[in-house]
C-alpha cells in the first residue's frame, strides 16, 4: 500500500481523509485506485493534476513507478511561462 | 543521477561563444512571424468588439464582401460546434459566439488581396450588439450580484452560495494555524492587490496559414510551441492535427504569452474559405494588448505569525484572481503553491478563488502566479522583519527551505539552492553600500518549480563528423547556443561543428512549447540521450573495424578508444573517420529520444534593490539592482545572466508603472506602448548578477531552468525598498508616482 | 486618401479650400500617422507641407527674435546652438516629445496643432511669448501661441487655415527660461504635469515673468498669479512657496489614465518651483 | 485608390516602388522592397523596432509615409554590413549577448550607430537616453548598453 497525500480541499470527497492508502505500483494505478475508493475524486483527477513522487513533480507520467514507501502528493496542475 | 556523478570538468559548458543565430539577428536576416510571404497570398483583418460584454445580435458582412478583392469573411458560424472544455474556450476566444466577452474580443475576420483593403473591409462589417452589464475588477467580479459572464461556470470545487463568476476554489494546508499563531510574538494580517500586466513581447503575433478543403494545411507562425499551435488550431477548426504542418518562425519574445492561440486559427479558416489561398494575419500592438493573454489581476490576503527570533510559526493566504472570461486561465493554483515555497513553515493554509471577468483570457506570463504571491507574502515577511528589527536576509536564512524540507505544497525538496542565493546576496558589495537620504533597500526571494514536459529530439552525424540536432523548442533567448554547447560537450566535438535546428511539426514527435523554463533542461537532456545513442553506434562501428567487442570501446574527446589495454592496441578512431565511412559500415548514424523528462529542479533567487524616492513627486528611481539565482549549472553564462536581468526588468516594470487600466465602460484605456509603460533603457541601472550553481541531480549537466524565477522577487523587493526609503508601505501595484506620493502624504 | 505636396503655402491653402472631406496637414506626421494607422482618422486629403521651401529653416530675425519653420524637427531645433542659448526652455520642451527617433520627425507646429493640453512643447512657447503666423483663404494673421488651442483636440485654426511659421521674441539680456514635466518613466511619455517659466532679471531681482502650465486644464494655461508671485522677488523661499501655491491653485486637472487630479495639483506646484529656479539661474548667465 | 510612384536611394541603391499614400515607409520597405529587417512592434513610434535613417536623420519608419520619401536617401539594418563585414556594433552585440529574441535588435543597431556618429564617446546615461525609444523586453538593457560602450571604445581606438 502507498500513502497518497491529498490537498485539504479534496477532503470533502474522501470522508475527511487527507491521506489515503492505495494499492499500486505506478502513478496511474494509484490514481485509478484512489477513484475506486473515492469516486468523488474522478472529476478532479480528470481535470488535470500534478503528482509529486518523492519530491519529483510529474505532470503526465501515469507509468512512473511508485515504491510502497514512496512519498506521493497530489498537487494543483502547474503551467509555466 | 547521484550528485557525485555530475562532472565539473567541462570543455564547452560554461563558456560563452557567439550564439549560432547571432549573425542572422544582427543583420536583419532572421525571419520572424510577419517576415514571411507566399505566392498568391491574401491579407487578413479582424473585427473586434468595442464592448466589454455584449450580446451579438447580427453580423452583416455584405458590404465588405461586395468590395472587389475581398475573398472571405469568417464568423463563428464557420467553425464547428460541439466542442467542450478548454477546446470550447479556445474556440470561443478565437471568435465570439453568442456574446462578446471583453473589449477587443474577435467577432469576425476578413481576407482580401491587400492589407489596406482588408482593413477597409473590416470596417464595413456591421455588427449589432446588445450591450450587457460588465465587470472587470476581480473583487467586484466575486460578488453575488455581479453580471453573469458564463452561466454555471463553477466546477465541483466551488461551495454553494458563491457569486456566479467563481469558477474554482482551491484549498490546501497543513498543521494547526491557531496553535502556530499562539506561538508567535507578532501576528500581522494585510491585503494586497496587483493589476494585470502583459508580457509585452515586442513582436506582435503573426501567422501565415494555408488550408485546403481537404483539411490539409500549412502554417508559419511565431510561437513558443508549434505542436500546441497544431493541436489547438485543429481543435478549433475541427481538423486533424497530423494534417496541419506548423513551422515556427523566429520568435520576438513570448514570456508565456505565445504558448497558446489567439488569432492563429483565423488565417487557416479564412484560407479554407478562400479556396486555399494562403492568408497572412499580423496583429497590431493595440490588438496584442486588448486581445491576447495578459496575466491575472489579484486581490490577496496574507496572515503570518513570527517569533522575536524571526521564526515563522504559521501563515495563511487567500488569493482571488481573475483570468478573463473563461475558467482555467488564471494562475491561482500556481500562485498558492508558490506563496510559501521559500519557507519551511509548520502551519499553513492556502485558499484560492478563480474568478471570471470581462477581460482578455489570461495566458502564462513568466512564473505564472508566483510574482503576485511573492508580492503579498514577501511584503508581509518584510513588515514583520521591520517590526521585530530583524535583518531580512537572516530571517530568510532562518526559515528558508533546504534539501529535505517539506515544501509548502506538499513533497520534500531535493537539492536546492535558496540558502546559497541568500548568502551570495549578503556577501555582495551592493548589500553593504551606505544609503543616502530618501533612499532605501529592499530584499525578497522567489521561486519557480521548472518543468520537464513532452520532449522529442533527434541528432544526426553528418558525413564529415559534424552534428545536427533537431529540437522542437523555439529559441527564445539563446537555447540554440546552450544546446549546441551541451552537444559539443557530449560528442567531444567543437561547438562550431554543431548546428541546432528548431524544426517544424512534421520533423519530430510531439514537443511542449518553450515554457516552464524547460528548453535547455528538457531538450538538452533529450539531446544528451540522443547523442549517447549515436555515440554507442559509433563505438560499435569502431569495434567492428577493430574486430573487438563493442563493450570494449569507449568514447572520449570526439573519438572511439579501446576501453583499456585488454581491449587491444588501436589508435583512437575520430568521429570524422567513423562518419566518413558510415555508409559502408551500416548506414547513417543518428540518435533520437522521446520522453517526458522528470528531474526539473526548482530555481530559487534572491534580489536586493536600492531605490531613491522623490518625496515631492513620488517618483521611484532604481539606483542599483542585484539578482542572485541558482542556475544549477550555467551552460552559457551570458544568457543565464540575460534571463536574470530580463526577469528583473520585467518585474521592475510590473512593480512601478505597468498595469491594465480599464475605464468605467469596461474598455482598455492604455492599449499602446505610450501608456502601457514598460521600462525604457533610461529607467534602469545596470543589473548585477551572481550565478549560484547548486547542480540539479535530475540533469546530466546539473541544469535547472533559469527563465522564470527572476520576475518573482522584484515586486516585493521594490515595495520593501520604498518602505525603507519613505516609511510608506505600498500594498497595491503599480507603485506609480501618484500612488507613492499619496502613500507618503497619508503618513503625514 | 489623396496625398498632396504643394510647393507654396498659397497652393496649400487653395488645396485645403477646395477639399470637401477630411483634410489633414502633414508637418512632422507623428500624430497624423498614428491616427491613420489606428484607423481613427483617415483623411480624404493629406497636405504635406514639408516640401515648401523655407519650412525647414530656423531664421534669426533682425530684432533678435527667431522664426522657426513649420517642418523644423525637434532634432534640428536641439542642434541649433544659438537658439538653444536664447531659449533653452522652448527647445527642451520640444526635445521631450517622444524618442530620439520621433525627434527626427516631430515639429513644434504639429505638437501645437494637435491641440493636446499635455503637449510638451507648448508651455515653453507660451511662457516665451511666442506667436504663430496663420495663413488662410482670407489672408494672414498673427496669433499668440496661448490662444491657438481652444479645447482638447481643437485649435483656433479655421478650415483651410494653416500655420506658416512660429516666431519667438528677442530674448534680450538677463533672460532665462526652463520647462519641466512630470512623467512616470524617464522618457517616452506625455506630460502628466508640465510647467514652463520664462523670466528676466535685473541683478538678483526678477523684473518680468511668464509661467505656463500644461496638462492641468483643457488647454495650456498662462497664469498671471504665478508670474506675480515671483516678479519683484529674488526668488527666495517665500517667493517659491507663493509660486508653488499659485501653480497648484491654477491647476484644474482631471483624473485620467496618466495621473490623478490630486497628484497633478500637487506636482504643478513642485514643478513650478523647480522650473523657476532653473530659469533664474539661466537668466544670470 | 491610386498608387504613387516613388524613387529613393535605399542602402546605396536606387529603388522604385508604387505606394498607396496610406502606406508607411515601414510598409514600403517590408512589403514592396522585401527589406524585412526593420520590424513593426507598435506602429505608433513608441518601440523603435522600425528605426531607419532618412536623409541622415534617425526616424521611426512607421511614422513616415512611403510617398514622402520620393527622392530621399534611406539606410536600414540591411545596409549596415554592406560587404558582409559586420559593423563593430553588430559584432559587439553578438559578443556581449546583447540580444535574446533579437526582434528589437535591428532598431537598436540603427539607433546606436546614429548615436556613435554624433557622439563617439557617450556616457552610460547618454546611451540610455538616446536609446530610450528602443524597447527591449528580454535583456533589461544591461548587455545592450555594454555592447554600445564597447563598440564605441573600439571605434574610437580605430579612428
Amino acid at each position: 500500500m502507498v500513502e497518497v497525500n491529498l490537498w485539504s480541499g479534496l477532503r470533502k470527497f474522501t470522508d475527511g481523509a487527507e491521506v489515503v492508502e492505495v494499492e499500486g505500483r505506478t502513478v496511474g494505478q494509484l490514481l485509478d485506485g484512489l477513484v475506486a475508493i473515492h469516486p468523488g475524486l474522478a472529476p478532479v483527477i480528470e481535470s488535470g493534476i500534478s503528482v509529486a513522487v518523492d519530491g519529483e513533480v510529474i505532470t503526465g507520467g501515469r507509468n512512473t513507478p511508485v515504491e510502497p514507501d514512496s512519498e506521493v502528493f497530489l498537487m494543483q496542475q502547474i503551467k509555466g511561462g | 543521477m547521484a550528485k557525485d556523478e555530475i562532472t565539473k570538468d567541462f570543455k564547452w559548458i560554461g563558456t560563452t561563444p557567439d550564439r549560432p543565430d547571432g549573425l542572422d539577428k544582427v543583420t536583419g536576416r532572421a525571419r520572424y512571424g510577419a517576415d514571411f510571404n507566399l505566392p498568391n497570398m491574401l491579407y487578413a483583418a479582424v473585427v473586434r468588439s468595442p464592448h466589454a460584454h455584449a450580446k451579438i445580435l447580427k453580423i452583416d458582412a455584405s458590404k465588405a464582401l461586395a468590395l472587389k478583392g475581398v475573398k472571405a469573411v469568417v464568423t463563428r458560424a464557420d467553425l464547428p460546434t460541439g466542442l467542450t472544455g478548454e477546446d470550447l474556450y479556445l474556440q470561443e476566444n478565437t471568435l465570439a459566439g453568442e456574446k462578446a466577452l471583453y473589449d477587443g474580443h474577435a467577432v469576425a475576420a476578413v481576407a482580401a488581396t491587400s492589407q489596406l483593403l482588408a482593413n477597409d473591409a473590416a470596417r464595413l462589417i456591421e455588427v449589432e450588439y446588445e450591450v450587457l452589464p460588465h465587470v472587470t475588477d476581480v473583487d467586484k467580479a466575486m460578488a453575488k450580484d455581479a453580471p453573469v459572464i458564463l452561466p454555471d461556470c463553477a466546477d465541483h470545487t466551488v461551495p454553494e452560495g458563491m457569486g456566479p463568476n467563481v469558477a474554482r476554489m482551491i484549498e490546501f494546508g497543513r498543521g494547526d494555524l491557531e496553535a502556530g499563531y499562539a506561538e508567535a510574538d507578532v501576528v500581522h494580517e494585510q491585503s494586497y492587490t496587483t493589476e494585470a500586466t502583459h508580457q509585452g513581447y515586442i513582436e506582435p503575433h503573426a501567422a501565415v496559414g494555408q488550408m485546403g478543403s481537404d483539411g490539409k494545411g500549412e502554417m508559419w507562425v511565431c510561437t513558443q510551441g508549434q505542436w500546441f499551435i497544431r493541436k489547438m488550431c485543429s481543435a478549433v477548426l475541427g481538423t486533424d492535427p497530423a494534417q496541419l504542418r506548423v513551422t515556427p518562425s523566429e520568435i520576438g519574445g513570448g514570456f508565456g504569452g505565445k504558448t497558446t492561440i489567439f488569432m492563429e486559427p483565423l488565417p487557416l479558416a479564412l484560407s479554407r474559405k478562400a479556396g486555399g489561398r494562403p492568408v497572412k494575419l499580423v496583429m497590431s500592438r493595440s490588438d496584442v494588448l486588448r486581445a491576447t493573454g495578459p496575466t491575472a489581476s489579484a486581490s490577496m490576503d496574507v496572515k503570518m505569525g513570527m517569533k522575536k527570533d524571526g521564526t515563522i510559526t504559521a501563515a495563511e493566504v487567500t488569493f482571488r484572481m481573475q483570468g478573463g472570461p473563461f475558467p482555467g486561465a488564471s494562475p491561482v493554483g500556481e500562485a498558492l503553491s508558490c506563496a510559501f515555497a521559500c519557507y519551511d513553515i509548520p502551519n499553513l493554509m492556502h485558499v484560492g478563488y478563480e474568478v471570471l471577468a470581462n477581460r482578455p483570457k489570461c495566458a502564462a506570463y513568466r512564473a505564472p502566479g508566483s510574482p503576485m504571491a511573492a508580492y503579498a507574502v514577501e511584503s508581509m515577511v518584510d513588515e514583520l522583519c521591520r517590526e521585530l528589527s530583524l535583518d531580512p536576509i537572516d530571517v530568510r536564512l532562518k526559515n528558508g527551505v533546504k534539501e529535505g524540507s517539506r515544501a509548502s505544497y506538499g513533497p520534500k525538496f531535493k537539492t536546492i539552492g535558496l540558502a546559497e542565493t541568500l548568502e551570495a546576496a549578503k556577501a555582495h558589495p551592493n548589500y553593504a553600500v551606505k544609503l543616502g537620504p530618501n533612499q532605501g533597500r529592499g530584499v525578497a526571494s522567489g521561486f519557480w518549480f521548472n518543468h520537464g514536459g513532452e520532449t522529442s529530439v533527434s541528432l544526426a552525424i553528418s558525413e564529415d563528423g559534424t552534428a545536427q540536432v533537431s529540437v522542437g523548442t523555439p529559441d527564445i533567448g539563446g537555447s540554440r547556443a546552450s544546446i549546441a554547447l551541451m552537444t559539443a560537450e557530449t560528442l567531444g566535438i567543437p561547438y562550431e561543428n554543431v548546428r541546432v535546428n528548431i524544426v517544424e511539426t512534421g520533423a519530430l514527435g510531439v514537443n511542449e512549447p518553450t515554457h516552464g523554463s524547460r528548453a535547455t533542461f528538457a531538450s538538452g537532456k533529450a539531446m544528451w540521450e540522443a547523442a549517447n545513442q549515436a555515440i554507442k553506434e559509433m563505438c560499435k562501428r569502431a569495434a567492428q573495424k577493430w574486430d573487438i567487442d563493442p563493450e570494449a570501446v569507449t568514447w572520449k574527446d570526439g573519438a572511439a578508444h579501446p576501453a583499456g589495454d585488454n581491449a587491444g592496441q588501436f589508435e583512437p578512431m575520430s568521429i570524422k573517420e567513423i562518419a566518413a565511412e558510415m555508409g559502408k559500415t551500416g548506414g547513417p548514424i543518428s540518435g533520437h529520444h522521446e520522453s517526458t523528462p522528470s528531474g526539473a529542479g526548482p530555481s530559487f533567487g534572491t534580489h536586493v534593490v536600492d531605490v531613491e524616492v522623490d518625496p515631492e513627486t513620488g517618483r521611484v528611481t532604481v539606483l542599483r539592482y542585484l539578482v542572485t539565482q541558482d542556475a544549477g549549472r550555467a551552460i552559457h553564462p551570458q544568457y543565464v545572466e540575460g534571463q536574470y536581468q530580463g526577469g528583473a526588468a520585467q518585474g521592475i516594470g510590473w512593480a512601478l508603472n505597468e498595469g491594465y487600466i480599464y475605464g468605467e465602460d469596461g474598455k482598455l484605456q492604455n492599449s499602446v506602448f505610450l501608456d502601457y509603460r514598460v521600462p525604457v533603457a533610461s529607467d534602469l541601472p545596470m543589473i548585477d548578477t551572481v550565478i549560484v550553481e547548486v547542480p540539479n541531480p535530475g540533469h546530466p549537466f546539473g541544469v535547472r531552468g533559469v527563465g522564470e524565477t527572476g520576475i518573482t522577487p522584484p515586486l516585493p523587493a521594490i515595495a520593501n525598498a520604498i518602505h525603507a526609503a519613505t516609511g510608506a508601505r505600498l500594498r497595491a501595484l503599480p507603485m506609480n508616482p501618484p500612488a507613492v506620493l499619496a502613500a507618503i502624504k497619508a503618513m503625514a | 486618401m489623396r496625398y498632396h505636396a504643394p510647393a507654396t503655402f498659397d497652393e496649400a491653402v487653395s488645396i485645403a479650400a477646395a477639399a470637401s472631406g477630411v483634410t489633414r496637414f502633414l508637418a512632422g506626421g507623428t500624430d497624423v500617422l498614428v491616427q491613420l494607422r489606428a484607423g481613427s482618422v483617415t483623411p480624404d486629403d493629406l497636405i504635406d507641407l514639408k516640401k515648401i521651401p523655407g519650412t525647414h529653416e530656423i531664421t534669426a530675425l533682425p530684432d533678435g527674435g527667431w522664426r522657426i519653420g513649420i517642418a523644423v524637427s525637434g532634432a534640428m531645433l536641439g542642434a541649433h546652438a544659438q537658439l538653444v542659448a536664447d531659449w533653452p526652455g522652448v527647445v527642451e520642451g520640444m526635445e521631450l516629445v517622444g524618442s530620439t527617433q520621433v525627434q527626427g520627425r516631430a515639429t513644434l507646429t504639429g505638437n501645437l496643432c494637435n491641440g493636446s493640453p499635455a503637449a510638451d512643447s507648448v508651455p515653453g512657447l507660451v511662457a516665451a511669448g511666442a506667436t504663430v503666423t496663420i495663413l488662410g483663404p482670407n489672408g494672414s494673421r498673427e496669433v499668440p501661441v496661448e490662444q491657438v488651442p481652444v479645447k482638447p483636440g481643437k485649435t483656433v485654426l479655421e478650415p483651410g487655415e494653416i500655420i506658416t511659421a512660429i516666431t519667438l521674441p528677442p530674448r534680450g539680456t538677463k533672460g532665462g527660461d526652463a520647462y519641466l514635466r512630470f512623467i512616470p518613466r524617464t522618457e517616452m511619455d506625455i506630460a502628466v504635469v508640465g510647467c514652463a517659466v520664462s523670466l528676466t532679471r535685473e541683478g538678483d531681482t526678477i523684473t518680468a515673468a511668464r509661467v505656463a502650465l500644461g496638462a492641468v486644464a483643457p488647454t495650456v494655461l498662462l497664469d498671471e498669479a504665478c508670474a506675480q508671485a515671483i516678479i519683484g522677488t529674488t526668488l527666495d523661499d517665500a517667493a517659491l512657496d507663493a509660486l508653488a501655491g499659485a501653480a497648484s491653485r491654477a491647476a484644474k486637472p482631471i483624473s485620467d489614465k496618466r495621473g490623478t487630479k490630486e497628484f497633478r495639483v500637487e506636482v504643478a506646484g513642485v514643478l513650478a518651483r523647480r522650473a523657476a529656479k532653473i530659469a533664474y539661474e539661466r537668466a544670470a548667465k | 485608390m491610386s498608387k504613387m510612384h516613388v524613387t529613393a536611394t535605399v542602402n546605396g541603391d536606387e529603388v522604385e516602388f508604387l505606394a498607396d499614400p496610406r502606406e508607411t515607409l515601414l510598409d514600403c520597405l517590408r512589403d514592396h522592397l522585401d527589406l524585412t529587417g526593420s520590424k513593426e512592434g507598435c506602429g505608433t513610434g513608441d518601440c523603435g523596432a522600425c528605426s531607419v535613417m532618412l536623409n541622415g536623420r534617425l526616424v521611426p519608419s512607421c511614422l513616415v509615409l512611403g510617398v514622402e520619401t520620393d527622392g530621399a536617401t534611406i539606410e536600414t539594418i540591411e545596409g549596415m554590413a554592406p560587404e558582409g563585414a559586420l559593423h563593430p556594433l553588430q559584432r559587439k552585440f553578438i559578443e556581449h549577448a546583447a540580444l535574446q529574441c533579437g526582434f528589437c535588435t535591428p532598431g537598436f543597431l540603427v539607433a546606436a550607430k546614429a548615436l556613435l556618429e554624433k557622439n563617439p564617446d557617450p556616457s552610460e546615461s547618454e546611451i540610455r537616453y538616446w536609446l530610450a525609444g528602443n524597447l527591449c523586453r528580454c535583456t533589461g538593457y544591461d548587455k545592450i548598453v555594454r555592447a554600445v560602450q564597447d563598440a564605441a571604445a573600439e571605434m574610437r581606438g580605430a579612428a
